[in-house]
């Protein structure tokens, strides 16, 4: 009978708790997300999408040097690199991103030696179609800043210049020429990933 | 559905709102009454299965410190029309190697049982589709056949979780018939009738949860336990215990048939909480404190339907604190809750209730007028 | 009982034990004949007791043309722990059950035989524990390849 | 009317017990003619089960509720992270291991980024061991909270359920302000910390720490007091001490079987030894006893945490900057921690080139999910359930 009524109270005990939660609205956790947009601010920190930093000129300080490329432990990265004979060493022309394969493991950015990278917390990237994952980061595919920045002549910098199709949003990778990639650059992969 | 037999049923006040002698002079008058009786007890159905569900919905995220929906309409009030509007649509998956007729019929079975329990429920002095006489003995037949859809569902499903939940139903809905019907006899025992507007005016005095001190408490408080578990939820959801069974017996359902169950397990809970309304706490009568006659007048004000609302509410909102707050039993457990607990104590509470009435030392009353 | 103190006893229990080299534990080297005997006695040693078979795996090493199994055991009341090495032959790697000593070694064995092909005696359920049924290879054998095998694609 | 059981027993001659009735049903439940024969089916548990917390396949046999036997059926999330492992750096393992038992990422971390030091023989500084020491004793607090969500989930209360990530959210938002990360952080780095901790944080697990042990009474009050609970858990998965040990569990599995057997004590690391806590063993090895214990690690993680939060001492966060690259000396390195569910090893065979020759991990539920199958035998469905949820498996941490 002890027990009985002992196990009943323990009942009412935890019915007390679900209760203190439905009279108490203010404990509601729950966030509206599309809704809050505005007043949604993730930490600094988050790591959400690779991104270049870019200078106020709209330069970035890539030298091609494939360090990256090393440290990506999922090959999410391929730096791709043209000769450059303006300043006889080869130079960034595209900078694949793969975010759909990328772990956020941040190495990319700990082990630039120019800190190129960073990683942006902005995560809404979901899209319908995979192929839409593969990032071409390099908005802008030219001479570094630090070469440009050494040319005076404004008619002898716009040669070192090769303007391209402003980039503004991911491309499609099963076809790279999205990406503005000459065909016979690189050998696409098949769609099941496996090297031809 | 109740034109046929009119020896049993007395006094349908469908009828009296046609007018006259409806059932003997104009026959087709007397069908379209059934028809409309019909239509509106479904109509009734479904927009209550719809309420319970978003107020279930509501209620349950409130309990987990959670918003619920939010969406459709203003706070997601329109969210269960459009949850009913994409079961309508969506496809009707039947596996293959199914008996496909049985798999038909289970819902449809589970959701005509429901609706013959229905019909019975008187919801005010004047709206009842049909107030028979024998009102309590019909509701507890016809609600067992609910259990034959369950177990029908679980079988030609031909999938092993499901069949396992659907002998989970069985066993437990019928172990538990016993102690529901025991707790329901004190009261037939106590008002002298099964028909339900007569026990319900019984209870104009006092209720029979407090008229008998004791004994009334007792019968209440196990058919709370029984009619829980008679209903299949949390405590006693082992028939769908989704984390056991995956979905127990409508694993296999999808759209429509799934709809049905489970329109058939929201009305089940209101059928069942107004059963313990009008058993218990006294239908439509008003909450009266002995002499204070200021008082139990504020209280007659308030008219006899939302007094009914009101205490099934009540109730319903008792189940769903229940379900979220309380983990599941098990299938050994709940027998034993059962045959070694609650039987032998509805049983010793009927005896010493007609004891009670033999001996004729009535009842405590709490308000003699 | 400290690392050479351990080394010692672990010696001493019998002369098939020889220390094995580059290990940053207390390691030993076992022949594969005998390992469950061997195995027994340290388990059922007063001082030692290694009643818990923490690791079970192995290592190819493909140019000696070996497989080493590798246990290390950890005593639950003495919380000292002993490394033991096994070398096989890696063309026709089989070596004897463990199971029957420490009952997890009886999945760590699917496990190893599933990776690395080593086939145990007296096992009493030897099939494959991670990969499909069918699975063709071994694969952490270091000549293994298959046609999935990511590398970056544009090396 | 006669029983064709009956029948059946006198045709085969076989005498028919006469001492108690219970005898007499098992007797002819036995028989396969009679009309009480059982027959015991297979079903499967999984890989799609809500309570195999993952893509854990359990081929049951099973006679009507009973568990006859358990057949796990592992690999449906073989990664082959112990292949892929032999062609990726030191630096680069450590993202691997977030994905071992993707509930306490830091925890693994620590231990590969542990083992690397080890090997290369790199002496920390006070404040990253502190640090380390603090993360990984939130990271068990966080864990155990959403074990003791889906605990309740299993055992069919939905709300714990809700109840214990609202609480999780918080302690993921504090790492989620210092590492960048919430659920896979890759934050612990061999050679130290990948950055320094946000200047808030010290104040934000204070206020966390304020805020939840509160919280751990209601958990108690909802739950650990409820007579159901009690029904479903008590006496039910008894593990003795000795088949705990034989199969080499670790974590509250091994130490509600009643063998006090924690790394944290017994072969401190970080700055274990020098903090006060107490090692919560139990006494019979049921579900009862596994629930109590990591109620009471819990408790036991915010005393760690309170001890430290107030005094980390200063210093750099990293004392080695590596580059892409890390060389480890030739030999076999073997390194363990206690994880939130027991014991993490990594075995590093190095070399001497950038990349380890063979690594291996030893995961605590590999053996933990094998004491089930010597648990759950003859208890009911629902047992196995709770039995699962007891021993708190992750399944990438079994299939690797």
């Amino acid at each position: 009978m002890h027990v009985f009524f002992r196990g009943l109270l323990s009942l009412f005990k935890g019915m007390k708790i679900t209760w203190y939660y439905l009279v108490h609205p203010s404990t509601v956790v729950t966030q509206q997300y599309p809704e809050n947009r505005a007043t949604l601010k993730l930490a600094d920190r988050v790591r959400a999408q690779l991104a270049f930093n870019y200078d106020e000129n709209g330069f970035h300080k890539c030298t091609s040097c494939h360090i990256c490329e090393e440290a990506c432990p999922n090959a999410s990265i391929h730096v791709i690199d043209r000769p450059k004979p303006a300043i006889a060493k080869n130079e960034l022309d595209h900078f694949i991103w793969r975010l759909d394969s990328c772990t956020f493991c941040n190495l990319c950015v700990l082990v630039c030696p120019f800190q190129v990278l960073k990683m942006n917390p902005t995560f809404e990237s979901s899209v319908f179609d995979q192929r839409l994952l593969v990032y071409n980061l390099t908005t802008y595919a030219g001479a570094t800043g630090p070469v440009l920045m050494k040319q005076p002549d404004a008619e002898a910098r716009n040669k070192l210049i090769e303007p391209r199709s402003v980039y503004d949003g991911p491309t499609a990778l099963e076809g790279y020429h999205l990406a503005g990639i000459p065909p016979g650059l690189y050998e696409p992969t098949s769609t099941t990933g496996v090297p031809k | 559905m109740s034109s046929g037999s009119n020896s049993l049923i007395q006094g349908v006040s469908l009828s009296q709102w046609v007018g006259g002698n409806a059932w003997t002079d104009t026959p087709w008058l007397a069908f379209a009454a059934v028809l409309g009786g019909t239509a509106l007890t479904i109509g009734f159905m479904s927009l209550t299965a719809m309420v319970l569900v978003y107020a279930e919905r509501k209620i349950a995220a409130h309990f987990q410190c959670r918003l619920g929906p939010m969406r459709v309409g203003w706070h997601g009030i329109l969210q269960s029309i459009a949850d009913s509007l994409k079961l309508f649509f969506k496809e009707d998956i039947v596996p293959t190697n199914t008996d496909h007729l049985l798999h038909a019929l289970a819902p449809a079975l589970c959701v005509m049982a429901t609706l013959l329990a229905l019909i019975t429920i008187p919801l005010s002095p004047s709206i009842s589709i049909a107030n028979m006489n024998i009102g309590v003995l019909f509701l507890s037949a016809v609600s067992g056949l609910g259990v034959l859809g369950i177990l029908l569902g679980g079988w030609s499903s031909n999938n092993k979780w499901s069949l396992l939940g659907a002998m989970r139903a069985g066993a437990q809905i019928i172990s538990y018939e016993i102690s529901m019907t025991l707790s329901i006899l004190v009261v037939v025992l106590f008002a002298g009738s099964m028909k339900f507007s007569t026990i319900i005016e019984s209870q104009a005095t006092g209720w029979w949860i407090w008229r008998v001190p004791v004994v009334g408490f007792v019968a209440f408080f196990i058919f709370l336990i029984s009619s829980t578990a008679e209903i299949n939820r949390t405590p006693f959801d082992l028939a769908e215990g989704e984390s056991e069974l995956t979905a127990g017996f409508h694993t296999e359902y999808s759209g429509l048939r799934f709809a049905m169950f489970f329109l058939a397990e929201y009305i089940n809970l209101f059928i069942a909480s107004s059963l313990g309304a009008i058993l218990f706490l006294g239908g439509w009568m008003p909450f009266h404190i002995g002499h204070f006659s200021t008082f139990n007048h504020l209280m007659d004000l308030i008219p006899p339907g939302i007094w009914f609302a009101m205490k099934v509410c009540g109730l319903i909102f008792l189940s769903m604190w229940i379900r979220w707050t309380f983990p599941r039993l098990r299938v050994d457990q709940l027998m034993r809750l059962e045959w070694k607990i609650l039987l032998p104590i509805g049983l010793v509470n009927l005896a010493i209730a007609a004891c009670l009435i033999l001996s004729e030392y009535y009842f405590f009353v709490w308000n003699p007028l | 009982m400290n690392r050479t103190e351990l080394l010692s006893t672990v010696l001493s229990l019998s002369t098939e034990f020889s220390p094995r080299e580059k290990t940053d534990r207390p390691a030993v080297l076992a022949p594969v004949q005998g390992l469950t005997d061997l195995m027994l006695k340290l388990r059922d040693h007063s001082e030692l007791s290694f009643d818990m078979l923490t690791v079970a795996t192995a290592i190819d090493w493909i140019k000696e043309g070996k497989i080493e199994l590798v246990y290390i055991l950890i005593s639950s009341t003495f919380k000292h722990s002993l490394q033991v090495g096994a070398l096989l032959d890696r063309e026709k790697p089989v070596a004897p059950s463990l199971s029957s000593v420490w009952a997890i070694a009886e999945w760590q064995e699917r496990e190893i035989f599933d990776l690395f092909g080593v086939r145990y005696l007296n096992h009493p359920d030897l099939r494959r524990l991670l990969l499909e049924d069918d699975w063709n290879g071994h694969p952490l054998r270091k000549d293994y390849v298959d046609d999935f095998m990511l590398e970056r694609p544009w090396r | 009317m006669e029983i064709t059981g009956m029948t059946a027993a006198t045709m085969s001659n076989t005498e028919v017990p006469v001492s108690s009735l219970d005898e007499r049903i098992k007797f002819f439940q036995n028989e396969p003619q009679s009309a009480l024969a059982t027959q015991e089916y297979f079903v499967n548990m999984g890989p799609q089960h809500p309570s195999t917390h993952g893509v854990l396949r359990l081929v049951l046999k099973m006679d009507g509720e009973t568990v006859r036997e358990i057949i796990p059926v592992l690999g449906y999330v073989h990664r082959g992270m112990e292949k892929k492992a032999e062609y990726i750096g030191y630096r680069q393992q450590v993202h691997l291991t977030d994905r071992l038992d993707y509930l306490c990422a830091l925890m693994n971390n620590w231990v590969m980024a542990d083992a690397v030091e080890r090997a290369m023989k790199i002496e920390l500084n006070d404040r990253i061991l502190t640090l380390r020491t603090i993360f990984a004793e939130l990271q068990r607090i966080q864990s155990h909270q959403l074990w003791w969500g889906v605990f309740g989930m299993d055992l069919g209360a939905f709300t714990p359920f809700l109840y214990g990530f609202r609480d999780r959210e918080k302690i993921t938002a504090i790492f989620e302000d210092t590492m960048g990360a919430r659920l896979t952080m890759n934050y612990i780095q061999p050679g130290g910390l990948m950055y320094d901790i946000h200047p808030e944080f010290p104040r934000k697990v204070k206020d966390f720490l304020k805020y939840f042990k509160p919280i751990l009474n209601e958990y108690d009050e909802l739950f650990t007091g409820n007579v159901i609970v009690h029904q479903r858990l008590k006496g039910i998965g008894i593990l003795d001490g000795k088949t705990a040990i034989s199969v080499g569990a670790s974590g509250p599995v091994l130490r509600a079987s009643g063998v006090s057997y924690d790394l944290r004590k017994s072969d401190p690391y970080g700055v274990y030894s020098k903090t006060q806590f107490e090692v919560p063993v139990g006494t019979t090895g049921d579900c009862w006893d596994r629930y109590i214990v990591r109620m009471q690690e819990m408790r036991e993680s915010i005393r760690i945490v309170e001890q430290l939060i107030d005094n980390i001492p200063e210093g750099p966060t990293m004392v080695m900057k590596f580059g892409a690259k890390i060389r480890i000396p030739e030999g076999i390195y073997y390194n363990q921690m206690e994880t939130a569910r027991g014991i993490l090893g990594v075995m590093l065979v190095a070399d001497g080139t950038e990349k380890p020759y063979r690594l291996h991990f030893r995961t605590p539920n590999f053996n933990n999910l094998w004491s089930v199958i010597s648990m759950a035998k003859g208890l009911r469905l629902a047992d196995l359930v709770a039995i699962l949820s007891s021993v708190d498996i992750v399944v990438p941490d079994i299939d690797r």
